[in-house]
């Protein structure tokens, strides 16, 4: 009896080698991977940096687009990219998350349930160029929005929509069940349990998915050229109907010039952007840590 | 036989007042889809006493417990029927609203489940979804919970540090502490005192000796002992049936089934 | 209209130039146009600034469809109008007008270490891009020259470049097949830097930004003279068949009711010469110029 | 009994008040109607898409026979003389970049999500995933630009034979962009698998790979198909990379080392470019639209498909 | 005087066969951050055995069993000092692998925490990773250890089902049957019955007795009868001190330190 026990366990004991040797082999490969990308990125904002840093100056943020690129700006670019973000953000962040709150929380298990949860993945993967002949259709001429900015901000939003309520489920889903028992067993009614408790556990998942899905609406070209949003604009917008321009228009814009100082202002102008990711994703670290209760 | 405790109490309403039901299930059945979880209930549970919910593990304790506050129907699948009254309502009917009846029917998990916030917002969350808003009835309340739960001096310094912080002993007591805040007429218990030591386990018994005096209390637990000690009255679960229900001291000293014998002397054997 | 009230219009806008005017433009069209769009802009926002002026580059076509549908006032195109594009303008009831800004003078350019292509006619041109179904080598062309596949750089089937390439050079024949067509001129230049059997073509501008890194190809003309692309050349129509002349098209209508617009279509052409070649372009005569302010003036 | 007020603390008071007051919750009822209403938003969207492609697609077919359209091997549409509209090759593109960038970023972007969930120590992880996260929003024509300037040019030293255009750069570089996507995703399933369960098999003496592969993985399973599924979406709808870095020669030769066009790269092409509004080659758009909105359909019925066998094997 | 087991112990390589150890700790001192959670800790721990683990929540037991596995390696901040030997070999020293040491020793935890797989993998599961392949080896093994955890007649016709859909009860002896899978050395315990009902606390405390014969084991207990009736030592732990550690005869009939007879008796009290 003893001794079939030992062998046993000496035998596991004496694969313990091979095994960690395995552990230590995969982890050198995922540790590889990582630098590998990691190095991969670095090139890239390496070769952004250094060719568009010496173009970030003070004029470069207070100019408006320009044919002479020592007089260029990206002003237009960043207040307009502002002021479309400024829609997106509340647009696909509300109704985003009041889906995945209705298909997490209220739906029932029916085939019309599954058919919209089916539709939201469907959706995730419409490429963005799809969206933009949608919001050219939809916003810009049924609507009668014009190339404004409620017209791209919406088209935008609705590009992002999936992601944020996909984003949004996975975080209501990993609501522990006692926390949610717990709370109703207090006589919270529904709204109540996910309001008070539901939401404040989800948010940072919520906030990590839905900042992904943002940036992305930040960077997004396609769309913009297909809604026809205009590349100059030597003015502020002053409401939601005006025209803009957006970073993306702009430095796509840049890129395609034949002047390498145009290149240069682009990758400057991409500096500015990923500045403008940091700053957002800073805020979804703070709302990380602000509410994560751990 | 098993059900003489219930039986002897048909028509409850023309008892005397402290023969008073708070709750009354009648030919209660449960099922989790096919599953047969709870089988032809019939209790009556009696006004501020403890009632002990005793028997083996997937007797259906828990299915129980969770019916009488209709926890049960945050589990997708499950069908019932039968009856169960609180204080003469049927807990089923449109009329009465779950809210209202979990307000009045207090609930303590098996698991300790604090909310991830403050060891005061723990304690104050009741309150506030209730609309009460007042800071002084509030921390007053947080404190006298808190004191009540046996906990009142360990975290009195912490109080507004998470609750994750605390052991999973002080974190089940706080649970308790949360769920007396709202002053319920009805506490049920699924083994609150499973998680804690016995220091604590005696302060909590303590405790529900204390309440008794104002509130009814249910409490599911394994320790027999315990049973012994603080319940009035015991039921005796087995596979989803209600074996015996009768005063503590006959289920632990004469009980009419065997069955129920065999698990009682189990536990001294 | 009446003549009294246009030509007053016109006096105190040329007279004081102070007269601030109000209004939006908004302009769309092709990209290759966008430089030159973009600069007249600039400058004339900084004349009159409440004058909100946006320039966007959806393609001619795309710029177009915007003209149609009445979103726009300015349409700028790389090529002439189509006939369903006026069809479509004449069904939703736009008349319009057509204005030269400048020219493009579409260079022919092989690497800087090709040193036995001296000048190329139309034929040769036209024998070695269009497609035979076999590799073309550069000894097929003409004799002597290495024999050396030739690496093709065009621009996409969807640019006025290639649309204008295509009505002088291949005349609707297929495109040699082997050919490596990109959307970005920018790209192409990539192309023909790094490889010394390339030939490509494309926009003045971006021959004139890679002059160092590139070799241009004179192109020999009707008259027999092989010349090579510069302003003067192009200009004055010896750089041929080769330079194209790029447009903008705006709507009479809007001319006519709105001073802003009247005052920039005017702006515009005043301005064309000096901004194109600013932006890599290359101006048209003087009296192009002329005449066509002549034609807004009759609109107003 | 005893009056109630005797011992009845203001809590009780409060409370007796509100239920007897008749407690009537109205917003209990709207609220489901009103985030109803927000989900029928994305059902919309879909209807508006399909409506969009489908009205001018039908304008296209009566200019060009549907078996053409589908038979044809060859897209030509800028021909003035014989335009061909054949959308095999423009779909052998999408098909063979997406391919490439699968086959790249998903082994990767997974090793990269299991060593920042299981390895990495939570400093790492935290600075790592919030670069990993502005990544994703690099504009995708800063890595078209990356593609043709870099990746195309070190590929070529290796491969000589490799045009400057060709399938496996921008692919490789489509799937550099869409790694954060795939590692971000990932990441949040395997570490929202309860640490428990995790200790639990440690616990048995396994190695972190073990328990990373055994336990964490299979746990995390729908979670990182749905990152999977996402980014792969990302790669067959990128549109800036494969303009810039793959050419714009539709092709449908079966090789990876020239130059060819995608469906998306397709439109981009026709929207900024010069064709006449009103063409056949205008109205294409939309039936190029239209195929790959049905071919990005089924590659999420079938990712559903799988995702489910998945789920129902525990 | 607390010390008293420990110190007669002195030496423990020059006792005879009978008294070996499987674990000493000596001077052992943890940090949690600023924490001191353990403090000085001297035991040592007779192969063999059923040592216990009493003391109130909060007092370090969970702490001091996760140490001997080195468990606590996984929680940040941690601190310690002091050593460890497990059969005479430093538990944290470079040459001693913890995954050697985690399969020698075995782990069940307070709260259950089965694998989301099947019932049958969650078993299977430790004999695959130490690289056994034998499907009729891991199926004997399987139904052994379900058996040995008094869950085989439970779950018999649904091996290949999910874990989660078990009680709570049986998701802990679930767990049980996963550590026995792997037969350890060592079997360490922290509060395992305290999700379990009497029935199956009874299975699992016989099932003690009987690893007893061949395995040594470490439970951590608030069930000071639970100690008393199935271990043959019993540590105190109070304020993460050690305050008593002798026979679980004497720790329960005559302690020696007041403190240990004040909550012993609080218990009974
Ligand atoms: N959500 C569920 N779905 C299906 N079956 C369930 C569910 N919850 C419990 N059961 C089953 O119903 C029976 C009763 O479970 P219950 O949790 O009420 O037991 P219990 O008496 O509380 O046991 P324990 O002492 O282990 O907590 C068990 O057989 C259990 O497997
Ligand atoms: N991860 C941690 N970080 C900081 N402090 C901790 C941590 N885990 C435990 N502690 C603290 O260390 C002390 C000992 O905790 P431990 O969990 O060992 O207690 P225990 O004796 O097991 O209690 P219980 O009977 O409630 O399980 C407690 O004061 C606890 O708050
Ligand atoms: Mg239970
Ligand atoms: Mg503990």
């Amino acid at each position: 009896m003893e001794n079939t026990a030992r062998v046993k366990s000496e035998e596991m004991v004496g694969r313990i080698d091979g095994r960690l040797m395995k552990n230590k082999v995969i982890k050198g490969i995922f540790l590889a991977a990582t630098a590998f990308t990691t190095i991969i990125l670095m090139v890239l904002l390496y070769r952004i940096i250094s060719q568009g840093a010496p173009y970030l100056s003070w004029d470069f943020f207070q100019n408006f687009a320009s044919r002479r690129p020592e007089q260029a700006g990206i002003k237009a670019a960043v207040i307009g990219t502002i002021w479309m973000m400024s829609v997106v953000i509340p647009t696909a962040a509300i109704l985003g998350v009041g889906t995945a709150i209705y298909l997490e929380e209220y739906a029932k298990k029916s085939a019309l349930t599954r058919w919209i949860q089916m539709n939201i993945s469907n959706l995730a993967g419409v490429p963005s160029v799809v969206f933009g002949l949608l919001g050219l259709t939809i916003f810009v001429r049924v609507f009668g929005f014009g190339n404004t900015i409620i017209a791209a901000g919406f088209t935008m939003a609705l590009l992002v929509l999936p992601v944020v309520i996909v984003a949004s489920q996975e975080a209501i889903r990993a609501v522990p069940n006692e926390l949610k028992e717990a709370s109703f067993g207090l006589g919270a009614t529904k709204w109540q349990t996910i309001y008070r408790v539901v939401l404040p556990y989800a948010i940072p998942g919520i906030a990590t998915g839905s900042i992904l899905a943002f940036s992305r609406a930040i960077g997004e070209t396609a769309p913009l050229i297909v809604v026809g949003i205009p590349t100059f604009v030597a003015f502020l917008p002053s409401g939601y109907l005006d025209q803009f321009t957006a970073l993306p228009m702009q430095i796509y814009n840049w890129t395609s010039r034949p002047q390498v100082e145009f290149h240069n202002l682009a990758a400057a102008g991409i500096i500015i952007l990923l500045a403008v990711l940091i700053l957002m994703n800073s805020v979804a670290v703070w709302i990380r840590n602000r509410f994560q209760a751990r | 036989m098993a059900l003489t405790a219930v039986n002897s109490k048909k028509k409850p309403e023309m008892m005397e007042q402290e023969e008073r039901l708070v709750y009354n299930t009648k030919n209660l059945n449960l099922w989790y889809g096919d599953h047969h979880a709870l089988k032809n209930i019939n209790l009556g549970i009696k006004e501020k006493d403890v009632t002990a919910i005793i028997g083996p593990s997937g007797c259906g304790k828990s299915t129980y417990i969770k019916t009488l506050n209709r926890m049960i129907d945050l589990v997708p699948g499950v069908k019932t029927n039968g009856t169960i009254e609180y204080r003469e309502r049927d807990i089923f009917s449109k009329e009465f609203l779950v809210e209202e009846l979990r307000t009045r029917v207090g609930m303590v998990f098996q698991k300790p489940n604090p909310f991830p916030k403050s060891i005061y917002e723990n304690i104050a969350f009741g309150l506030k979804i209730h609309g009460i808003k007042n800071k002084q009835i509030i921390n007053e309340t947080v404190e006298k919970s808190l004191r009540g739960a046996a906990l009142w001096d360990e975290v009195k310094d912490r109080i507004h540090e998470p609750a994750y912080g605390l052991s999973g002993g002080q974190q089940q007591r706080l649970c308790i502490a949360r769920c007396l805040a709202l002053e319920p007429d009805v506490i049920l218990m699924d083994e609150p005192t499973s998680a804690l030591d016995p220091v604590s386990t005696l302060k909590v018994e303590e405790l529900i000796q204390e309440l008794k005096e104002r509130y009814s209390i249910i409490i599911v637990t394994h320790n027999m002992q315990q049973a012994a000690r603080i319940s009035d009255k015991t039921a005796f679960f087995l596979n989803g049936e209600v074996v015996e229900f009768d005063s503590t001291d006959t289920i632990f000293n004469s009980p009419a089934d065997s069955r129920t014998d065999d698990y009682i002397s189990g536990r001294f054997g | 209209s009446d003549d009294a009230e246009t030509g007053a219009t016109t006096d105190e806008g040329t007279e004081g130039g102070g007269e601030q005017l109000q209004g939006e433009i908004a302009i769309d069209g092709s990209s290759t146009v966008y430089p030159i769009a973009e600069a007249v802009a600039e400058e004339f926002m900084l004349e009159q600034p409440d004058v909100q002026v946006t320039v966007g580059l959806s393609g001619t076509g795309g710029g177009f469809e915007k003209f149609i549908a009445g979103e726009t006032q300015f349409s700028n195109a790389s090529r002439p109008i189509k006939d369903e594009e006026s069809q479509a303008l004449a069904d939703a009831g736009i008349e319009f007008t057509e204005l030269q800004l400048a020219y493009d003078g579409l260079s022919v350019v092989v690497n800087k270490d090709n040193d036995w292509v001296d000048q190329l006619t139309v034929d040769e041109l036209k024998k070695m891009w269009v497609d035979n179904g076999t590799a073309v080598k550069w000894s097929d062309v003409r004799e002597g020259w290495p024999e050396e596949e030739i690496k093709f750089y065009s621009p996409g089937t969807d640019s006025g470049t290639y649309d204008y390439f295509n009505e002088v050079i291949l005349e609707d024949a297929q495109i040699n097949k082997t050919a490596t067509l990109s959307e970005d001129d920018n790209v192409l230049v990539q192309g023909v830097t790094g490889d010394a059997n390339a030939i490509g073509y494309f926009g003045y501008a971006y021959y004139l930004e890679n002059k160092d890194n590139i070799k241009v190809v004179p192109i020999v003309n009707e008259a027999g003279e092989a010349v090579e692309p510069n302003a003067e050349t192009i200009e004055s129509g010896e750089y041929a068949p080769l330079s194209r002349p790029l447009f903008t098209y705006v709507s009479n209508a809007a001319i006519a009711d709105e001073e802003a617009v009247a005052a920039y279509a005017q702006f515009t052409l005043e301005n064309a010469a000096a901004l194109a070649e600013d932006v890599g372009y290359v101006s048209l005569p003087e009296e192009k110029y002329t005449e066509q302010l002549e034609t807004i003036e009759g609109l107003k | 009994m005893k009056t109630p007020n005797q011992d009845v603390s203001p809590v009780q008071q409060l409370l007796e008040k509100k239920y007897n007051g008749g407690f009537l919750n109205r917003r209990e009822k709207i609220i489901p109607i009103v985030l109803f209403i927000m989900a029928a938003v994305s059902v919309l969207t879909t209807v508006g898409i399909v409506l969009t492609l489908i009205f001018e697609t039908v304008t296209f077919f009566k200019d060009v026979s549907i078996v053409e359209f589908f038979t044809a091997t060859e897209w030509y549409p800028f021909s003035n003389t014989d335009p061909v509209y054949g959308i095999w090759p423009l779909v052998l593109g999408t098909l063979k970049i997406t391919l490439i960038a699968s086959l790249f970023a998903i082994p990767i972007g997974l090793a990269v999500a299991l060593y920042l969930s299981e390895y990495a120590s939570t400093r790492t992880r935290k600075i790592m995933k919030p670069i990993l996260e502005v990544l994703a929003g690099v504009p995708t024509i800063v890595y078209g630009f990356f593609a043709l300037t870099f990746i195309t040019p070190v590929l070529r030293e290796i491969f000589p034979s490799l045009e400057l255009f060709n399938a496996i750069s921008p692919g490789i570089v489509v799937g550099i962009m869409i790694i954060p996507t795939i590692v971000s995703l990932s990441e949040d399933a395997l570490s929202s698998v309860p640490e428990p369960v995790r200790h639990g098999a440690l616990a048995m003496g396994s190695t972190k790979w073990e328990t990373a592969s055994k336990v964490i993985f299979p746990a995390a399973l729908s979670g990182i198909l749905a990152s999977i599924v996402l980014g792969v979406s990302r790669a067959i709808g990128e549109t800036m990379i494969v303009s810039i870095a793959a050419g714009s020669t539709p092709s449908a030769a079966l090789d990876l080392t020239s130059s060819l066009q995608t469906m998306t790269s397709y439109i981009v092409q026709v929207t900024t470019g010069d064709a006449g509004f009103g063409t056949t080659i205008y109205y294409s758009i939309y039936s190029v639209g239209f195929t790959l909105f049905v071919f990005t359909l089924a590659m999420n019925m079938l990712a559903q498909f799988i995702s489910k066998r998945f789920r129902e094997e525990y």
